[in-house]
C-alpha cells in the first residue's frame, strides 16, 4: 500500500492538496478566504489529471526538428488549459459577488452575514 | 469542535482518496491506458493530421475544438454574469462606493509600465500567433494582452484608461472569441460539410493555417478584453 | 355478450362537460339551472337506454386511452356496476332539483353547482371502472371535488371539517393507489371484469396484507368504524351535499369499492380460503350495533342521520363479508334502499332548516302538523330503516339474515334484529315529537317550496315501491341477481 | 432535412450564438432583447422537433465534430434520454416570453439584456450537456450552465440575493469538481473521454478507483440536483431568483444532475465492471428521506416560492428512489418524471411569479383570496398543485404510479409505501395554498384591486397547467420512447 502510495507520489499529494482546500471552504469564516480553498482544490485536481499525463523522462509534445520521444500525454495538458478557464471564470464571478455582498452588507464574514440575514 | 470535526472527516476522505489513488496505473509508466490509447494516436498522427507542430494545440483546435469552442463561451458567460451582478442596480447597503480609495501609482512603477507595454504587446501577439508551432496560443497570448491593459489601467488616468476598450463596439468586441469560433466552424460546415473541419491535403493546408490563426486572434482579442473589463467593472469602473 | 358502446364513457363525461358548462355560464342563473337538470336528465336517460341491453345480459365495454398495454382507462357496464349508476343517476336529478331550491339565495352557487356535477360524474365513473386504476382515478376526483361543497360555506368550522374530511379520504385513497399498484404487481392485470383475479400463490401473508390495504382504503370511504371520524364532521356541508355525500356519492363508492375488492379482485372462493372475512363481519356488525347506539344521543337532527348512515354502510359491508349468494343480494340491492331512505331523511332535514330554521331533534315539536308530507315522507324512509315489512328496509334485513344462516352465522341475524330495535329506538321518538307532542307556537301548514319537497316525496315513493315490488320501474332487482350470479359463478 | 447530420451541432450553437448577440443587438434598457431572444428560442425549439423526430424514426444517431472519429474527437450523441430537450427548449421558450413584462418591472435596466444572454446561455449549456457523448464537453458544457445559473439567481435584486447565490456557487463547484475528478479518473483508467469507448474499456480495472470515480461523479451531480442532504443550497436560491429563472431552475437544472446519473448507469451497467447495487440502495433511501424531509419542510412555509423550492427537493426524492431502486418499472418512472415534474413545476413557478407580480405580495396569507381576482391563473396553479400531488389523471400520477410499481417489482414494498404516503404529506402543504387562493377572505379590505396577469405572462402559464393534464392523459408518449432506452440500459444486467 505504501509502495504504491510512493510509485504514486504526484497523485497522493494531489489529494491531499484537495482535502486542504475542502478543509478552508467548510472552515473559513471569511468569503474570499472560503474561495481560495475552492481555487486549492482546483488546482489540487488541474495537477491530478495533468500528473496523470507525465512519462518518466519525456519531452514537450512539440514535433519539429530535435524532437525526441518520448513525448509527454498531451491530452491531459489541453483539458486542462480549459479546466484553468473554466476555474478563472468561476472565480471571476465569485468575486464581484463578493464585491456585491460588501456593499450591501458591508462585511464578508459568513457568520455576521447569517446574523445580518 | 467544528474543525476538529472538520479535521476527522478530512483525514478519513484523505485516506480514503489514496486508498483509491494507490491502485491507479502507475505514475510516469509508458504502459498506462492514459498514455496509450488516445493520447498515443494523438502524438502519433496529430502534427500529419492537423500540420500543428504543438500536439497539445492540434488538440485544442482540432480533435477537441468544441471544448474550446465551450471554453470561449464559458468565460463569455463570466463576463456576462459579472456585468449582470456588478451593473444596473443602486447599492442600497452601508457601505458606500465612495470610499474607494484612489492612490496615484508611483513615477516608478508609471514609467516601467510605459516602457514595458510595447514590448508585452509584441510578445503577446507572438504568442497568439505562434501557438501552433511553440507553447501558447490564444489563451495565453490574450491572458497577456489583458494583464496589459489592466497594468495600463493602474497607472493611467481614469479619461485615459477608459480609451483602452473601444466604448463603441465593445458588446460586439467582448464576445468576439466564441463568435470568430463559431464563424470559422460554420465556414468548414459550409464548404467541406463537418463543423470546425479544417481542409487536410497538402494544397489547401495554408487556407486550413488562416483559419486556425484567425481563431487564436479571436481568443487572444476576446480574451483580453474579457479580462480588462472584469478588471474594470470590479473597480466600480464601465 | 360483450359490446364495445361509447355510452360508457358518455355517462360519466356528460356530467364533466356539465360542470364545464356551469362554469361557463359564470352568474347566469338561467343558464345554470337549465345545464343542470338537462344535464341530470341526460345522463338519466343514456344509464336507462343501457338498461334493458344490460337485462338481457349485455356487458357494454369501452377503452378510453391506454397507458401502457393493461395499465389505462377503461370503461364497463356490468350488472353490479349498472346498479349502482342507476341508483346514483336517478337520486342525481332528484338532487339537482332539490339542490337548486336550497341553494337559492346561497353565495357561490357556480362553484357549488361547477363542482355538484364533477362529483356525480366522478361516481359514475366509479360505477363504470373497468380496472383499478380507472376506480382510483375516479375515487381520488370525487374527493378533490368534493372539498369545495364541504367547506361551502367558508367558516372556520367548515374549513376545519374539510381539512378532517380531506385527511381522511386522501389517506384512504393512499391506500387504494397502493393496494392497486400490489395487486397489479401480483396478478399482472387490473381488471374488475372476473370474479376474482388474484391466487392462492401469493402467499397468505401477502393476501392478507393486500386485502387489509384495499378494505383499508375503501372503507374509509365506506365509514367503516374506526374509520368513520370525517363523517359526522363534515355534517357542516349545505344539505344537498350531505345527502349526495351520504346517499349518492362519496359513502356509497367506498361501499361500492368494497364490493369490487371481495367479488372482483379477490374472489369469493379465495376468500373463503383465505378466512379474513370473517374478521370483515365481525367489524362490520360492530359498527353497525355501535353507531346506532351513538345515534341515540345526538340531538342535532344531521348528527343523527350521519351516524344512522355509518350503521347502515355496515349492512352492505356485512353483507359481502359474509359471502354467501343471499347476503350478497342483501348487501347490492342494499345501495338502493339505502339511499333512498337516506336521501328523503336528508331531504326533510334539509326543507325543515330552510323553512323553519330549526336544526335540533327537541325544537321539532309538532313539526308535523306545520309540514305534513315532509314528515309524512320522513315517517316512511324511518320505517325502512326499522325494517317493516313492504318498506325497502325490510328487503335487505330479510336477505341479509337469510344469508347469516346460510353461512350458518347465526349471530349476524340476531344482529339484525338488535339492529332494528335500534333503529326504532331513534327514529321513532322523532316521529313522535313530530305528530304527537304539541307545538309551542300556533300552527300554520307551511311546507317548503316544490323543488324540495317535491323531491323529498318521490323519493319516499320510491322507497314504499322498493320494499313492495321487485320491479320497480328503472330500480331492477333483476339486475342484483345477476350480479350475485356471475360473482357466485352459479 | 431531419436526417441532416450536423443539425445536432448547430442546435448547440444556436443559442449560443442568440445568447452573446443580445446585448448587441439591444438598446441599454433592453429594448429588443426580449424579440431577439424569443426568436433565439423558437428558432432551438424547431431544431429540437426535428431531432426528436428523427430519434423516433431511427433510434439514437451522433455526430462527430470536425470529421474527426470518436474517440479521439468529440461525439455529440442524440438518444432517448436526449429527448429531455424537448422540456428544455419548451421551457426557455415560456420562460421568454413570461419575462417581457415580468422583466420589465422586477429587474433593473441595465441588467435586462444580460438577463436574456444569461437565460440563453443557461439553455445552451443545458442543451450541450444533454447531447453530447463525450466527459470532459459534458464538463465544459456544465459550466456554462452553472455559471449562468449563478448569475442569474443573483441577478433579481434582492436583499439576499448575493447570499445565495454565492452559497449556491460554492456547493456548484465543489461538485463540478467532484465530477472532474470523476472524469480524471475514469480517463486515467481508460485513457478515454468518449462514454461509449470508456464504457468498453472499463473492464478489468483496479477496484478502489473505479468506486471512487463512480462516487465522484455520483456525489458531483448528487449535490446539482439537491438531493437531501446535499440541498442545502436550493431553496433559497430557488425562492429568491426571478420566477421564470425558478421554472428553469428547478425545471430543468436539477434535472441535469439525474441526467448525469443516467449517463453514469449507462457507463457502469454497460461496462458491467461495477456492481452499483450499494449505490442504489443509498440513493434508494436518500430518495425516501428526501421526499419526506422536502415535504416535512415545505409544510412550515409562508413564502410560496420558497414552499416550491422545498417541493422540488421532494421531487427529486421520487425521481433518485427511482433511480435507485433500478428496477424497468421505476426506472421508466424516474425517467419520465424528469420530463413530467419539469413541466409542473414551471407551471407552479411561473404562475407563483405571476401572483406575485401582480399582486406585489408572496405570502399564503398576502395572497389569501386571489382566486376571485385572478381565476385563470390560480386556477392553472392549482391544477400544477394537484399534478404535483400525483393526483390523477394528471402528469404528475404517472410517476407516482410507476416509481411505486417498481418498488414492488424489486421486492421493495415499503418504499412503495413511502412513496404514496409521501405524496399525502405533499397534498398537505398544497392543500394550504389553493385554501389561500379560493376559501379565504382577503385580509385588508384597502387592498389595491388586482388584475389578471398580462397576456405574456398568463398564456405560458396555462399552456403549461394544459400540458400538466395531457400529458396525464397521453402517459402513452413519453412512456414509448422511453422504454426502449430503458431496456437498453437495463440489458447488460440480463433479466429485467
Amino acid at each position: 500500500m505504501i509502495d504504491l502510495l510512493w510509485d504514486n507520489l504526484d497523485y497522493a499529494a494531489s489529494m491531499v492538496l484537495f482535502c486542504i482546500g475542502l478543509y478552508a471552504v467548510i472552515t473559513r469564516n471569511n468569503l474570499i478566504k472560503k474561495f481560495m480553498g475552492l481555487n486549492i482544490m482546483e488546482t489540487a485536481i488541474f495537477a491530478f489529471i495533468v500528473a496523470l499525463g507525465v512519462v518518466d523522462g519525456g519531452n514537450a509534445p512539440i514535433m519539429g526538428e530535435g524532437a525526441a520521444k518520448p513525448f509527454i500525454n498531451p491530452l491531459p495538458q489541453a483539458l486542462i488549459l480549459t479546466g484553468i478557464v473554466v476555474a478563472v471564470s468561476t472565480t471571476a464571478l465569485a468575486l464581484s459577488l463578493v464585491i456585491r455582498i460588501w456593499r450591501q452588507c458591508g462585511t464578508i464574514e459568513a457568520d455576521e452575514l447569517r446574523e445580518a440575514e | 469542535m467544528k474543525r476538529a470535526l472538520t479535521l476527522v472527516l478530512l483525514v478519513a476522505l484523505a485516506a480514503v482518496l489514496l486508498n483509491a489513488v494507490a491502485d491507479l496505473p502507475p505514475h510516469g509508466s509508458p504502459d498506462t491506458p492514459a498514455y496509450t490509447h488516445v493520447g498515443a494516436y494523438y502524438l502519433e498522427n496529430g502534427s500529419e493530421e492537423t500540420g500543428s507542430e504543438n500536439i497539445v494545440t492540434s488538440i485544442i483546435l482540432n480533435y477537441r475544438g468544441f471544448d474550446t469552442n465551450g471554453e470561449v463561451t464559458v468565460i463569455v458567460t463570466a463576463l456576462m454574469a459579472v456585468i449582470a451582478v456588478l451593473t444596473g442596480v443602486q447599492d442600497t447597503g452601508t457601505q458606500p462606493d465612495a470610499e474607494v480609495i484612489h492612490v496615484a501609482p508611483s513615477v516608478v512603477v508609471r514609467f516601467i509600465v510605459r516602457v514595458l507595454a510595447p514590448f508585452i504587446l509584441v510578445f503577446a501577439v507572438y504568442v497568439i500567433l505562434n501557438g501552433h508551432v511553440t507553447p501558447g496560443g490564444g489563451f495565453q497570448g490574450g491572458t497577456m494582452l489583458g494583464a496589459l491593459a489592466i497594468a495600463l489601467t493602474l497607472v493611467l488616468g481614469e479619461r485615459e484608461s477608459s480609451r483602452l476598450l473601444p466604448q463603441r463596439s465593445l458588446r460586439v468586441i467582448q464576445v468576439i472569441a466564441p463568435l470568430t469560433f463559431v464563424a470559422v466552424g460554420l465556414a468548414g460546415l459550409f464548404i467541406w460539410g463537418d463543423y470546425l473541419f479544417f481542409p487536410r491535403d497538402e494544397k489547401l493546408r495554408g487556407f486550413a493555417e488562416a483559419m486556425l490563426v484567425l481563431i487564436e486572434a479571436g481568443i487572444g482579442i476576446g480574451g483580453a478584453v474579457v479580462f480588462a473589463r472584469v478588471f474594470r467593472l470590479m473597480g466600480g469602473r464601465q | 355478450m360483450e359490446v364495445v358502446d361509447a355510452r360508457v364513457a358518455l355517462a360519466p363525461a356528460i356530467s364533466l362537460l356539465c360542470g364545464a358548462l356551469v362554469f361557463a355560464a359564470a352568474d347566469n342563473t338561467f343558464w345554470r339551472r337549465f345545464w343542470s337538470v338537462s344535464a341530470a336528465l341526460a345522463k338519466l336517460g343514456i344509464v336507462m337506454s343501457m338498461l334493458p341491453g344490460s337485462l338481457r345480459g349485455v356487458v357494454y365495454t369501452f377503452d378510453l386511452v391506454e397507458f401502457t398495454p393493461g395499465v389505462g382507462l377503461a370503461f364497463r357496464a356490468d350488472a353490479l356496476g349498472m346498479f349502482f349508476s342507476v341508483v346514483s343517476s336517478t337520486l342525481w336529478l332528484f338532487t339537482t332539483v332539490y339542490a337548486i331550491g336550497y341553494m337559492e339565495r346561497e353565495p357561490n352557487r357556480r362553484r357549488f353547482f361547477g363542482f355538484f356535477a364533477l362529483c356525480v360524474s366522478t361516481t359514475v365513473g366509479v360505477a363504470f371502472a373497468e380496472n383499478l386504476l380507472t376506480m382510483f382515478l375516479f375515487y381520488e376526483t370525487l374527493t378533490i371535488c368534493t372539498y369545495p361543497l364541504v367547506i361551502h360555506d367558508e367558516t372556520p368550522e367548515a374549513m376545519r371539517a374539510g381539512r378532517t374530511y380531506l385527511v381522511y379520504t386522501l389517506t384512504g385513497g393512499a391506500f387504494v393507489l397502493l393496494g392497486s399498484i400490489w395487486t397489479y404487481q401480483l396478478a399482472g392485470t387490473m381488471t374488475l371484469s372476473q370474479p376474482g383475479i388474484l391466487s392462492m400463490e401469493a402467499g397468505r401473508t401477502t393476501l392478507t396484507a393486500l386485502f387489509v390495504c384495499l378494505i383499508a382504503g375503501f372503507g374509509v370511504k365506506a365509514a367503516i368504524m374506526p374509520l368513520h371520524g370525517w363523517l359526522p364532521t363534515a355534517m357542516v356541508a349545505p344539505t344537498p351535499v350531505s345527502a349526495l355525500l351520504h346517499a349518492v356519492a362519496v359513502v356509497k363508492v367506498g361501499a361500492f369499492g368494497v364490493l369490487r375488492t371481495i367479488y372482483n379482485v379477490f374472489g369469493v372462493e379465495l376468500l373463503r380460503e383465505l378466512g379474513v372475512c370473517d374478521w370483515l363481519a365481525a367489524l362490520a356488525a360492530v359498527t353497525i350495533v355501535t353507531a346506532s347506539i351513538i345515534a341515540i344521543f345526538q340531538d342535532n337532527f344531521k348528527r343523527r342521520l350521519a351516524f344512522s348512515t355509518i350503521s347502515q354502510l355496515s349492512y352492505i359491508v356485512l353483507g359481502a363479508a359474509l359471502l354467501s349468494p343471499l347476503a350478497a343480494t342483501a348487501a347490492i340491492v342494499h345501495i338502493a334502499n339505502q339511499a333512498f331512505a337516506k336521501i328523503t331523511m336528508f331531504f326533510v332535514a334539509g326543507s325543515i332548516q330552510r323553512t323553519t330554521g330549526k336544526t335540533t331533534i327537541h325544537e321539532l315539536a309538532g313539526i308535523g302538523y306545520r309540514m305534513p308530507y315532509t314528515m309524512g315522507a320522513f315517517t316512511v324512509a324511518a320505517l325502512s330503516f326499522i325494517g317493516i315489512p313492504l318498506f325497502a328496509g325490510f328487503v335487505t334485513k330479510w336477505y341479509l339474515s337469510l344469508g347469516a344462516l346460510e353461512s350458518d352465522r347465526w349471530i349476524y341475524a340476531l344482529v339484525m334484529l338488535g339492529s332494528a330495535l335500534l333503529n326504532a329506538a331513534y327514529w321513532l321518538p322523532i316521529v313522535y315529537t313530530a305528530f304527537f307532542k304539541a307545538p309551542h307556537e300556533e300552527v300554520v301548514v307551511q311546507e317548503a317550496h316544490w323543488t324540495m319537497l317535491g323531491p323529498t316525496l318521490a323519493c319516499a315513493a320510491y322507497v314504499l315501491l322498493l320494499g313492495m315490488t321487485v320491479s320497480v320501474p328503472g330500480m331492477p332487482f333483476a339486475l342484483a341477481q345477476a350480479a350475485v350470479t356471475f360473482v357466485f359463478g352459479m | 432535412m431531419t436526417s441532416w447530420p450536423p443539425l445536432l451541432v448547430l442546435f448547440v450553437l444556436t443559442p449560443l450564438v442568440g445568447a452573446v448577440l443580445t446585448p448587441a443587438v439591444s438598446d441599454a434598457s433592453g429594448r429588443r432583447s426580449w424579440e431577439w431572444a424569443l426568436g433565439t428560442m423558437l428558432l432551438t425549439s424547431a431544431m429540437a422537433g426535428a431531432l426528436i423526430m428523427r430519434v423516433l424514426d431511427e433510434g439514437p444517431f451522433s455526430y462527430v465534430v470536425g470529421g474527426w472519429v470518436a474517440p479521439y474527437g468529440i461525439e455529440l450523441r442524440f438518444d432517448e434520454f436526449s429527448a429531455f430537450v424537448a422540456v428544455v427548449c419548451l421551457l426557455g421558450l415560456l420562460a421568454v416570453i413570461f419575462s417581457r413584462h415580468y422583466a420589465r418591472d422586477a429587474l433593473a435596466p441595465g441588467r435586462i439584456p444580460y438577463y436574456y444572454t444569461l437565460l440563453l446561455l443557461n439553455m445552451t449549456g443545458m442543451i450541450g450537456f444533454i447531447v453530447t457523448g463525450d466527459l470532459f464537453n459534458l464538463y465544459v458544457f456544465m459550466e456554462i450552465l452553472s455559471l449562468s445559473a449563478y448569475a442569474l439567481v443573483a441577478i433579481s435584486g434582492e436583499k439576499t440575493a448575493e447570499m445565495a447565490a454565492f452559497k449556491y456557487l460554492v456547493m456548484g463547484a465543489v461538485s463540478s469538481l467532484s465530477i472532474l475528478f470523476g472524469v480524471g479518473l475514469l480517463y486515467a483508467l481508460t485513457g478515454s473521454l468518449n462514454m461509449a469507448d470508456v464504457t468498453g474499456r472499463l473492464a478489468g480495472s483496479a477496484e478502489a478507483p473505479l468506486v471512487l470515480a463512480f462516487a465522484a461523479l455520483t456525489l458531483g451531480f448528487m449535490v446539482k440536483s439537491a438531493l437531501f442532504p446535499l440541498h442545502i443550497w436550493l431553496p433559497d436560491a430557488h425562492a429568491i431568483a426571478p420566477s421564470p429563472v425558478s421554472a428553469v431552475l428547478s425545471g430543468l437544472v436539477v434535472k441535469v444532475g439525474i441526467l448525469g446519473m443516467l449517463r453514469v448507469y449507462q457507463i457502469a451497467y454497460g461496462s458491467g465492471a461495477i456492481d452499483l447495487s450499494g449505490l442504489n440502495l443509498m440513493l434508494t433511501w436518500l430518495g425516501a428521506i428526501s421526499i419526506v424531509m422536502g415535504a416535512f419542510f415545505a409544510v412550515f412555509q409562508d413564502d410560496i416560492k420558497m414552499m416550491l423550492a422545498y417541493s422540488t427537493i421532494s421531487n427529486i426524492g421520487y425521481i433518485v428512489m427511482g433511480l435507485g431502486l433500478a428496477s424497468p418499472y421505476s426506472l421508466i418512472g424516474a425517467s419520465v418524471h424528469v420530463f413530467n415534474h419539469a413541466l409542473i413545476k414551471a407551471t407552479l413557478f411561473l404562475g407563483a411569479g405571476a401572483l406575485i407580480h401582480q399582486t406585489g405580495r408572496r405570502t399564503l396569507t398576502g395572497l389569501a383570496g386571489v382566486g376571485r381576482s385572478m381565476p385563470l391563473t390560480t386556477a392553472a396553479v392549482s391544477i400544477g398543485a394537484i399534478s404535483i400531488v400525483g393526483i390523477p389523471p394528471t402528469a404528475g400520477f404517472l410517476c407516482k404510479w410507476y416509481i411505486a410499481l417498481g418498488a414492488m417489482q424489486a421486492g421493495e414494498p415499503l418504499f412503495a409505501v413511502a412513496l404514496v404516503f409521501g405524496a399525502l404529506l405533499i397534498f398537505v402543504y398544497y392543500i394550504r395554498m389553493v385554501n389561500a387562493f379560493y376559501f379565504r377572505k382577503p385580509q385588508e379590505a384597502g387592498a389595491p384591486a388586482v388584475h389578471e396577469a398580462p397576456a405574456t405572462m398568463l398564456v405560458p402559464v396555462l399552456i403549461l397547467a394544459a400540458l400538466c393534464l395531457v400529458m396525464g392523459v397521453l402517459g402513452r408518449l413519453p412512456l414509448s420512447f422511453i422504454e426502449p432506452a430503458v431496456t437498453r440500459l437495463l440489458a447488460p444486467l440480463g433479466g429485467g
